[in-house]
């Protein structure tokens, strides 16, 4: 199964797309963060809320969907 | 969830002056509305390092922000009394001097409208995924920080 | 008494959309500006005794209510950092779904202008010499009240 | 000396004028009132304040204006 995971804001500075596409097995939010920083190091330096079906989410929550957002702190208005 | 319709509340680029006078003359035929409270952000010409910014080019999570923007609406219905409510934020650039930002609220009473306003302005500042991009007059950028 | 020229805040008959529209307008060359904030007060059809309201006649005391205006403002600038403040009210007839009062505040940041506006707004109604007639439908009328 | 008297909304209603010229001497804003009542008995019944050169004052005041208004509770916006 693949996993689609978007990037926003400086983030995307940081994994140079703004959408990527991981193989993906059942895991937790916080085993899919480690894949992802082996990808991207400088990410572990960032300050961002990982988000599913629309939802912020913690570290242990189980990933479910097929898409996850990594959303840095928000700077709308 | 909420089974109600969500909006799309993005508009692309900047929201024009008129766009907001013709919002005011839609509420005149709501004969029940005593006050209205309308606030709107503006793209500031800020200086940083001695450059000035000229734009915000705006992204956002938009499934996920229209989403929040729904939520924050029910919630405000329910906490105050209010006629109506409209909130629109801008997507892609918008220049200095520009409404990137437009929140409207409607009641009878005015002492409402002071307390939802200010409510839905700082919910959308804590809880929506949008991003503002500020561009210098030389090209480069930074990454807005609300505060 | 301050020396300042003292402005004329009344507009003969309602405030029109268009106006306010043209308001904001005239503001996006005032790039230090991130926020705004308005307030609309708009003539009710209330209903009392089975009559409604049709419209409201205003009259004022007209020099002292410029003078206190002008304290107002005055005193606003003084308690909040904004850039710039607009007051018109309305006088002569105003239509229920028309505006009688227009208040307009703007400033670098968010958090002043929801604090100036509430206060600018309090302070007319609790100082400024202004009276509303409201008239019904059947050419009757009573005084208008404030809450 | 005369002193013009100016009268705002319901009280134009018990007075059946906005605007009226009084006779008028050296005296205290009490005083005047009492003159006032005389001449519109209804007034007694309602509340207003008095205002002496844009500014409301206190009925132990000493008229030195040529102009007063008596201002019932505002009711603009």
């Amino acid at each position: 199964m693949n996993l689609n995971i978007k990037y926003f804001g400086l983030l995307t500075e940081v994994t140079l797309c703004s959408e990527e596409t991981v193989p993906f097995s059942k895991a937790t939010v916080s085993e899919l963060l480690d894949l992802l920083f082996e990808k991207h190091p400088d990410l572990k330096n960032k300050d961002f809320q990982v988000a599913l079906n629309n939802e912020i989410v913690s570290k242990d929550t189980l990933i479910t969907a097929n898409e996850l957002a990594l959303l840095p702190p928000f700077s709308g208005g | 969830m909420n089974d109600k319709k969500i909006k799309n509340v993005f508009i692309e680029g900047a929201i024009s002056s008129e766009f907001i006078g013709r919002s005011i003359a839609k509420h005149q035929t709501k004969t029940s509305i005593g006050a209205h409270n309308i606030f709107l952000g503006q793209v500031r010409a800020d200086e940083v390092d001695e450059k000035t910014i000229y734009a915000i080019e705006y992204t956002a999570y938009k499934d996920m922000a229209n989403a929040k923007f729904h939520d924050i609406r029910e919630a405000t219905f329910k906490k105050f009394d209010l006629t109506c409510m409209h909130i629109y934020h801008s997507l892609g650039t918008v220049k200095v001097g520009e409404i990137c930002l437009f929140v409207f609220v409607s009641s009878p009473r005015r002492k409402q409208v002071f307390k939802a306003l200010e409510y839905v302005v700082e919910e959308i500042k804590a809880k929506v995924p949008v991003y503002g991009k500020e561009i210098f007059e030389d090209a480069s950028h930074q990454w807005k920080v609300n505060s």
